[in-house]
């Protein structure tokens, strides 16, 4: 278990110095950040200087090591644009985020396990067809037009839930979160959906997929001919089993609601990291961008650690203890 | 009984850069400032110049200004208001990190001749010292002292300034919280000097960058305003009864730009040549140009094609100008004349998310184009990008606007028109991308600068604008409209600078 | 024989498919004595579980019983409610699959298995079908039953986790066990151990059992009669002893020739040419007679049903009474 | 001794056969079974023809720009009010005829995805087959880059590749290099998934006893990845690439959503919902209505067929 | 005892045999991952596959391997046909020893004269490739035939050699049954005319029927071909039936091996008893079976001295769980490792109802 972790851990931190890597030199060769740090009036000689100050002249190496030694220390720099160090602006604008992609993470799942379910018990109930051809559809649209054709229907033309922004939002300390207020969770409503509709259209279709599978499995047969109830044989044992696959690719899922995020954040100007990114993309605002990539490599091997404990957690094949399995 | 605080929602496509007066030069921070800071001087809705924290200011000699200050003036927190903070004020945007650096000569001497006094001694004679000076906003000294916000920000520290994020100016506004893209929120300043013209307690300020986003927040009502408004939303703003849209003509003019000073194109098929230094394709191109298209279907009307690099509105004898007529025939006859009977090809650069509708017009000004055998590739991209590539003088035609800041002539003159010549006057003609060089308009500005007489200077004015003309040097396209929407119960007031002042707001 | 414990009257099977319905079961009868072990065999796709998935009533659509009757106990089975057939199954028959591999969930212990089993199919607490389940666990001959209820099946060998799978089925004591080749994924010196399991347990439950195998070794071991299925019908049945020493249907015979013996002659095996037929491809009449040595015209035309012949029935018209003479005589 | 007399009988030679055979075979009848499938593959099949052969089915040019006129645009659909029966739906912002335009659009999008989805399957199936077959080293190595892949969705690592060609080449040269700059983003972006598809497959194929035997007969190490594993490694394949060539589609759109698309000039689909978008709230619905309803059914039908082939291709489903 | 079949090269080559098996053992690593082993002080983990084996194979005979799942039966196949390098020892054929091969060039004219049949009838077939293409592959592979319709020809040969038609080339492996696949594989193993087949359990995947129609068309192929065959099997019914010599395998080691009769006749190692003891009784004698007790052990951590021991009826409880037997020859031909047989504490092989 610990050698399991430790591996993991060992993985993670070589999954992330690369993902450094990338974001410090991909970013690199993106415009000039000079320009995008002084005003059009700046002359070339205080352009020059600035460049020399700031060691954009260093050896790349040299800016590499400085640029992970201060990263391993949250310190991504100054935001070339807002003039203020990322890790601030990243600590306004995570809660955004990570509560936008937990809602619709919740959204997913919650909706994404029972239509799978259902769809794979009930092959051909038309309720399961009207699932399959409406997540079908979910899936065919592209994002910001659902965004766009959401906020058309629901702010514009019946005007029940706001276009943007995340409404009332409380003040926790280090967290503000909108999910405290009624206005706040209607902010939500439209943006978790929004994101959330592709992955739970994932989930659903995987889960049926492999609970179909499991269900034709010798021992959901053999479950059957013990005389279990359907409820313990399609709960407590085909659901059971179809969540073991089903977690690891959840896990990357749900790692990617958080990049998804930039297009729905983008729609409903949800102040997250997503719109912060963008704006960073288009202002060549290096340091939010690389700070960003590595924020969401760290996330992504952060669920994926807990993918993997959980899988562990769920499936006794992988817990290897010394004391049985010597036992024959 | 007590009278319900009013609260004012708007929205605008960005967020102020940073709350500190002097850090960037922009159109839309300076005016979200001008809410908060006051300068010397500042500009009524017509744009006529009005005292602020100055009351008065007379001129000793072409090169002797002295400005009286404005008495029992408090900032925000208190501190009382006097020459020092002038002082101090023209000393920081004169550092490093300042991007108000132009705002005055940097030999200029700012002396404090009493309390309420102020003298400036320049170099050259300037009639227009103090023409942009509304933007020059006076910070507290002590305050900028205490927080140890003496300078400008300054991107290459990793130091928080504290001015960035926090504000004590004169104005008729307090900042009261400010999360940077997310939301400001203002309130009314109850100790301002001036008599209220509006009527708003608190003002909360959201950036939404998405048009489509913005436009369903106002009609929603979720904001009582909001711009830019895209051009074709104005009527549905309109036809709502909630909301109105107000629309009127802007300082900045669109216009075209060509390489003229390399021999051969950076970005064309056409080799050993430059297509652009021939005046024939130069007016070729320019008769090409449908204007009355792109108003009427690009900017659905919101726009006045204009014959000047600058707004009419700014330029006293514009009228005697007209534009020049759209004549597709003539242009191909005079390309053949110039030696291209089948056109050419060549790349444009346009910005697509600075102006409005930019890269619509860009596309139609290509689709125009290829109708008289100019192949245009164009390159359409962000304003980082593309700013990143014009400033390097990178490009062979492209689509620019500029708004003269001191609202005269001349700064189009030194910005765009005078002679490009980077190693000996490195400021001079900046913005002039193609390199556009006329030794006579030169001249002629020289003497614009120093010309004191109005009416002189205007004939001067209109002497280059003449050259200009028939050398076909730049072709300008329009003035864009302002595009705002508000809601029907709010009184704003528009002006041309494209500033949105708060203190002209009325709500019902 | 007393009143059997499982009667099987005209069953059929079908497959409704693309090219029309496949009968994979077709009209088969035969019937199980308490005590009795019948062994089923036949090759490969003869049907011989399908026949005994219907019994169970677990057939996948879809497959589906499209005539004939099962009765348990005297009791219909075959069209019972789904609810009320559940509750058979596991109580009145057990079955075994041939996999002990997969037939248990890998994510539960091999107690959980037994307990839910149990509690299923009685009102025993937790605790005391625990113990129960120790006791089961013990009955077939796993050592240290107590730490072992614990395990998954992952710790179990092959052989140790068929016979939980075994304790399982036998866990509500049902009248009728289902063994769907329960020795074939195992080891040789495996076999062995859990057939003698399977039939002592049975023997002291009284459990009669469906044994279908196409190892002809183990049926005649171990089964008390036989029933040879050929491509969806039963070709013949009777007792053991008889069918291996005395086939009467030439396939019957040539399944019994084409097994090597130890201590036999060593010239080449007994063969039946050609293979069984698919079953959208059945031949008229003697399903086998395309590779029969001794067919004639009658087979290929009429269908033979069982009849007896001797202590067996075998559907072979060289059985006929009036056909022998047709025939020209038995050759070989 | 002849044991196949009986399949001799439904034997077919020559191509005839095979063709008899194919249609004959479980797939073809699988496909024949479901109305929606076959309505998904006409649908993608209409759109594929149309857009190899636009330039005689479209009404207009709309890359031709000497072809469109100003004047023209925003004229709506042809049954409303000041339509123009030359444009049958409408105009948009620039005069192109929004059905022409459709017709050049899916062109545009269909290569972008068809081109991606070619890039992708390439790398990710030579990565997964040499790290599923040669494991080691190659594997763990290919595997690490994966996950590093992995932990970026697709669109974020468009927008990086796309920012970064900008950024390098300066944004010039646009028209076919802005092409394929998207299709270089999305197809690196997709590889992963097949990679790590194959090399599964590669795992379970090359310890099948065909290869083995392959093996013992002494073939190549590459000729038995190529001729024997790959074959049958490729139904998988087929499948994700017909799911991702929708995913491709939707990115590509998504990215012209977020303004680094194609170019504006050559519009693709998503280029046209983007600028349609910027005409909805005043009426001319039908700038972003169509080609986004264009979009929705093609990828909509792509996906459908996926879905189809991915049950028809595992006959544990049949 | 069978009479042994002449076969025309006997008389060639003289008493050489086709293969030599010398010492032979294989030894898989399966321990856990560095970091687990270090920090759990988990030990390196190994799987003797195969352990000390020897044997030969006469030319034109067939050598069989019984014994249980994983006694590393198919090991011994896969190390004899190149598949594996063997940890120790040698495997000489026909005089080349195998390991003296440095090239994949080399080794071609050798692969050339072997062949291997699989268990699996349905997976050694490429799903994707016509028959003709499958049988042909080996003889394009080694250059056997020159243009296609030689080709062609010789595939047709080789079908209709193990009771195909030659039109069945253009079928799919999915279009034939399991017994007409294996004779495929069947043909494609003869493709390269190898002198020597190893039989990886052909059969041990068909119904019995089938398994007749293939053990024939082995027989008949060794008599009019003069293969060698070496066999993989579990039935030990099946083994008789076709092999001249039997080796009998547990966890790893050959722990007996004679010719057929001998070894059925009169088994020495307890192991081989218990085997035949377990052979369900069809004659239905009456005889009483005592199946083999206890369960396989781990290969992992195998038991020390004689692997049989904590099965075996006759285990001593000292020298057995000690001390490795050594093989050593019986009367009759052929070599048991048993301290018990050694010591002479074995009662005589029960040989009745045989022969
Ligand atoms: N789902 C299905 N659809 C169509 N035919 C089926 C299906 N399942 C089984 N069959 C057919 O039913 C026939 C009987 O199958 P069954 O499994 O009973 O054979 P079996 O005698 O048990 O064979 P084995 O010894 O291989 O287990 C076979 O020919 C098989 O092809
Ligand atoms: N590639 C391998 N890696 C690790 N262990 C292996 C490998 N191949 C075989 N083994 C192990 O070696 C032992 C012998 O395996 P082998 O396949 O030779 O047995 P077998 O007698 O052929 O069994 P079966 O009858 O099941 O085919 C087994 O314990 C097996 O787990
Ligand atoms: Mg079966
Ligand atoms: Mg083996």
């Amino acid at each position: 278990m610990i050698a399991f972790i430790i591996r993991r851990l060992l993985q993670s931190i070589v999954v992330m110095l690369v993902v450094a890597l990338l974001a410090f030199s991909m970013f690199r060769y993106i415009g000039d950040p000079i320009n995008q740090m002084v005003g059009v009036e700046t002359s070339s000689e205080e352009r020059e200087a600035l460049r020399e100050r700031l060691g954009l002249n260093d050896p790349m190496l040299v800016q590499f090591g400085r640029f992970v030694a201060d990263a391993a220390r949250f310190d991504f720099g100054v935001s070339y644009q807002q003039k203020k160090p990322v890790s601030a602006l990243f600590a306004d604008r995570l809660p955004a985020t990570l509560e936008l992609a937990f809602l619709s993470a919740v959204f997913a799942l919650a909706c994404g396990i029972p239509m799978g379910v259902y769809t794979a018990l009930r092959r051909d109930a038309w309720l399961s067809k009207v699932f399959l051809t409406v997540s079908l559809i979910g899936i065919s649209l592209p994002t910001f037009l659902i965004g766009i054709l959401m906020i058309f229907v629901f702010s514009v033309w019946l005007g029940w839930l706001p276009s943007f922004g995340r409404g009332e939002t409380v003040d926790l300390g280090i967290w503000t979160t909108g999910l405290l207020t009624a206005n706040g969770w209607k902010a939500a409503i439209m943006p978790a959906i929004t994101l959330g509709l592709f992955q739970m259209t994932l989930i659903m279709r995987l889960v049926r997929s492999e609970m179909l599978e499991v269900l034709r499995t010798d021992y959901i047969k053999f479950a059957r001919a013990r005389g279990l109830s359907d409820r313990a044989v399609h709960f407590g044992h085909a659901l059971k089993n179809t969540l073991v696959p089903v977690i690891t690719i959840t896990g990357l899922q749900l790692g990617s609601i958080i990049a998804f995020a930039i297009i729905t954040e983008t729609v409903f100007q949800w102040p997250g990291m997503g719109l912060l990114f963008l704006q960073a993309i288009q202002n060549v605002d290096i340091p939010i961008m690389a700070a960003y990539l590595i924020l969401i490599a760290f996330f992504f091997v952060l669920i994926n650690l807990i993918v993997d404990l959980l899988y562990y957690a769920v499936d006794p094949r992988l817990r290897v203890d010394r004391s049985t399995s010597a036992g024959h | 009984g007590p009278i319900q605080a009013k609260t004012f929602r708007y929205a605008f496509q960005g967020d102020a850069q940073s709350l500190d007066p002097h850090a960037l030069n922009e159109t839309f921070t300076i005016g979200f400032h001008a809410n908060i800071y006051e300068g010397l001087i500042r500009r009524d809705t017509e744009l006529n110049i009005e005292p602020a924290l100055a009351t008065e200011w007379e001129m000793l000699s072409p090169t002797h200004w002295r400005f009286h200050l404005r008495e029992g003036v408090t900032f925000h927190n208190g501190n009382t208001f006097n020459a020092d903070d002038v002082v101090f004020t023209f000393k920081r945007i004169q550092m490093d990190g300042s991007d108000m650096g132009s705002k005055i000569a940097p030999n200029t001497e700012v002396i404090k001749v009493d309390d309420y006094t102020v003298d400036f001694k320049t170099a050259q004679p300037n009639p227009i010292l103090h023409y942009e000076w509304q933007d020059v906003f006076i910070m507290d000294k002590e305050w900028a002292e205490v927080h140890d916000a003496t300078h400008p920000t300054d991107i290459t520290t990793d130091a928080d300034n504290y001015a960035a994020f926090h504000a004590n100016g004169t104005g008729p506004f307090k900042v009261e919280s400010r999360e940077t893209d997310v939301e400001t929120v203002l309130v009314r300043n109850e100790d301002w000097w001036d008599t209220p013209q509006h009527n708003l307690d608190r003002v909360v300020f959201t950036p939404i960058s998405q048009d489509s986003t913005r436009v369903a927040a106002l009609l929603s009502g979720e904001v009582d305003m909001a711009y830019p408004i895209p051009v074709q939303d104005l009527r549905r703003v309109d036809a709502n009864p909630q909301t109105e849209a107000l629309t009127g003509p802007e300082l900045r003019t669109i216009f075209l730009g060509m390489d003229q000073m390399r021999d051969e194109l950076l970005y064309s098929n056409v080799e050993g040549k430059n297509p652009f230094k021939d005046v024939r394709v130069r007016e070729a191109v320019y008769r090409a140009i449908d204007i009355r298209a792109i108003k009427q279907k690009i900017m659905r009307g919101q726009s006045d094609p204009s014959a000047l690099m600058i707004s009419p509105f700014l330029f006293a004898l514009s009228d005697q100008f007209e534009r020049p007529s759209y004549d597709p025939e003539k242009s191909q006859q005079l390309l053949a004349d110039a030696g291209y009977p089948d056109g050419f090809q060549v790349a444009m650069d346009c910005p697509n998310n600075r102006y409005v509708n930019d890269e619509a017009i860009c596309q139609a000004v290509v689709a125009m184009l290829a109708k008289v055998g100019v192949d245009v590739d164009l390159n359409a991209q962000p304003k980082a990008q593309y700013f990143a590539k014009v400033l390097a003088y990178d490009t062979s035609f492209y689509l620019l606007g500029w708004t003269p800041s001191s609202l005269d002539s001349y700064n189009v003159y030194a910005n765009l028109i005078m002679c490009l010549d980077r190693d000996k006057t490195p400021t001079q003609a900046k913005f002039n991308y193609g390199g556009y060089c006329n030794p006579k308009i030169d001249a002629l500005a020289e003497q614009i600068l120093v010309e004191t007489d109005e009416a002189k200077r205007n004939e001067l004015i209109a002497e280059g604008f003449r050259i200009l003309e028939k050398d076909w040097g730049y072709i300008p396209l329009h003035q864009q409209y302002l595009a705002w929407g508000a809601a029907s119960d709010v009184d704003v007031k528009q002006s041309p600078d494209n500033k949105m002042l708060l203190y002209y707001v009325n709500m019902q | 024989m007393a009143s059997p414990v499982l009667q099987v009257d005209n069953l059929t099977v079908e497959f409704p498919g693309r090219r029309g319905t496949l009968r994979a079961v077709d009209d088969i009868s035969f019937q199980i004595a308490e005590g009795e072990v019948l062994g089923v065999v036949g090759e490969s796709g003869a049907g011989k579980s399908m026949t005994g998935t219907a019994v169970i009533g677990l057939l996948e659509p879809p497959g589906r019983i499209s005539g004939g009757s099962v009765h348990l106990e005297g009791q219909r089975i075959d069209n019972l409610p789904h609810e009320q057939m559940r509750r058979i199954r596991g109580d009145k028959i057990g079955m075994i699959f041939q996999d002990p591999l997969t037939s248990l969930n890998p994510l539960y212990t091999v107690g959980f298995h037994l307990t839910e089993t149990i509690r299923t199919h009685t009102d025993l607490s937790e605790a005391q079908a625990r113990r129960r389940a120790i006791e089961l666990l013990n009955e077939v001959g796993i050592p240290a039953p107590e730490q072992r209820i614990d395990q998954y099946p992952h710790h179990f060998s092959g052989g140790m986790r068929q016979r939980v799978v075994i304790a399982l089925a036998l866990s509500a004591e049902p009248k009728l066990v289902i063994a769907d080749e329960p020795t074939t994924a195992l080891d040789v010196s495996i076999q062995a151990q859990i057939i003698q399991l399977l039939k002592r347990l049975c023997r002291d439950h009284g459990t009669s059992v469906m044994l279908i195998t196409h190892d002809m070794g183990v049926i005649a071991e171990t089964a008390d009669r036989v029933a040879v299925m050929y491509a969806g019908r039963i070709v013949e049945v009777g007792p053991v002893r008889e069918v291996v020493q005395n086939a009467k249907h030439p396939y019957t015979e040539g399944l019994m020739g084409a097994i090597p013996k130890i201590g036999g002659r060593t010239e080449d095996l007994v063969q039946i040419t050609g293979s069984m037929p698919r079953l959208s491809q059945i031949p008229s009449g003697c399903a086998f007679h395309p590779r029969c040595p001794q067919a004639f015209d009658r087979c290929t035309q009429e269908r033979p049903e069982l009849l007896p012949v001797g202590d067996s029935k075998a559907a072979c018209w060289l059985h006929a009474p009036e056909a022998a003479d047709a025939a020209g005589g038995r050759r070989g | 001794m002849a044991a196949s007399n009986k399949s001799d009988l439904i034997h077919r030679p020559g191509l005839t056969g095979a063709l008899a055979r194919a249609l004959d075979s479980d797939v073809a009848y699988s496909f024949r079974q479901s109305k929606i499938t076959m309505l998904a593959a006409a649908i993608t099949a209409i759109f594929f023809l149309a857009a190899l052969f636009a330039p005689w089915i479209a009404p207009h040019d709309p890359y031709d720009l000497t072809n469109i006129s100003l004047m023209d645009s925003f004229l709506p659909p042809m049954w409303m009010e000041g339509g123009d029966a030359r444009f049958p739906l409408g105009t948009d912002d620039q005069g192109r005829g929004i059905l022409s335009t459709i017709i050049y659009g899916a062109r545009a999008s269909l290569l972008v995805g068809f081109a991606a989805v070619l890039l992708a399957a390439a790398i990710g199936v030579t990565l997964g087959l040499i790290a599923g077959y040669l494991g080691g080293t190659a594997d763990a190595l290919i595997m690490r880059v994966a996950e590093v892949q992995l932990s970026f969705p697709a669109i974020l690592i468009a927008l990086l590749i796309d920012g970064v060609t900008r950024g390098v080449l300066g944004g010039q040269g646009e028209g076919n290099l802005a092409f394929a700059v998207i299709i270089v983003s999305i197809g690196l972006s997709f590889w992963v998934q097949y990679a790590r598809t194959v090399r599964g497959s590669c795992l379970v194929e090359k310890n099948k006893e065909y290869v083995q035997a392959a093996r013992v007969i002494g073939v190549h190490p590459a000729l038995i990845v190529m001729r024997h594993v790959l074959p049958n490694v490729l139904g998988p394949v087929l499948v994700i690439a017909t799911i991702s060539l929708a995913l491709a589609i939707i990115t590509e759109a998504t990215l012209s959503f977020l303004g680094v698309g194609v170019p504006p000039t050559q519009p693709s689909l998503g280029t046209m919902i983007r600028v349609g978008n910027d005409f909805l709230f005043s009426g001319e619905w039908w700038i972003s209505m169509f080609p986004g309803a264009a979009l929705a059914i093609l990828v909509l039908a792509v996906n459908l067929l996926g879905d189809w082939l991915r049950d028809a291709l595992n006959p544990k489903l049949r | 005892m069978r009479p042994k079949r002449p076969t025309p090269r006997e008389v060639d080559v003289a008493e050489r045999p086709v293969l030599q098996v010398r010492d032979l053992a294989k030894r898989f690593d399966v321990s856990p991952p560095l970091l687990n082993r270090l920090l759990q002080g988990q030990p390196q983990a190994f799987v003797q596959a195969i352990d000390d084996v020897g044997f030969d194979i006469p030319r034109g005979t067939t050598f069989s391997l019984v014994g249980e799942s994983g006694s590393g039966k198919s090991t011994v196949a896969r190390v004899v046909v190149g598949l594996y390098r063997p940890t120790q020892g040698s495997v000489t054929f026909d005089g080349t020893d195998l390991a003296s091969i440095r090239s994949r060039k080399q080794m071609a004219p050798l692969r050339r004269r072997w062949a291997m049949i699989f268990q699996d009838p349905y997976a050694s077939l490429n799903p994707r490739w016509r028959v003709r293409t499958i049988i042909a592959e080996p003889i394009r592979v080694h250059g056997l035939a020159n243009g296609e319709a030689a080709i062609k020809r010789r595939v047709g040969e080789l079908l209709e050699l193990v009771g195909l038609s030659a039109q069945d080339g253009d079928k799919f492996a999915h279009e034939f049954s399991g017994g007409q696949r294996q004779r495929i594989s069947i043909a494609r193993a003869l493709a390269s005319e190898p002198e020597f087949l190893v039989c990886d359990e052909p059969t041990s995947a068909l119904d019995v029927s089938v398994q007749a129609q293939i053990l024939n068309l082995m027989k008949r192929l060794q008599r009019e071909l003069g293969l060698t065959y070496l066999f993989i099997s579990h039935d030990l019914a099946v083994v008789y039936h076709i092999s001249d010599y039997v080796g009998v395998m547990y966890l790893g080691r050959l722990v007996e091996w004679a010719p057929a009769h001998e070894l059925f006749t009169r088994p020495q190692h307890p192991y081989t008893r218990m085997l035949l003891e377990a052979i369900p009784d069809l004659e239905m004698s009456g005889r009483a079976r005592t199946p083999v007790g206890g369960e396989v052990p781990s290969p992992i951590h195998p038991p020390a001295g004689c692997h049989f021991h904590p099965r075996c009826p006759f285990a001593d409880g000292d020298r057995c769980q000690r001390e490795v037997p050594m093989a050593h020859d019986i009367p009759g031909g052929g070599q048991v490792r048993c301290h018990a047989v050694e010591e002479g504490r074995m009662p005589p092989a029960d040989v009745h109802t045989r022969g």
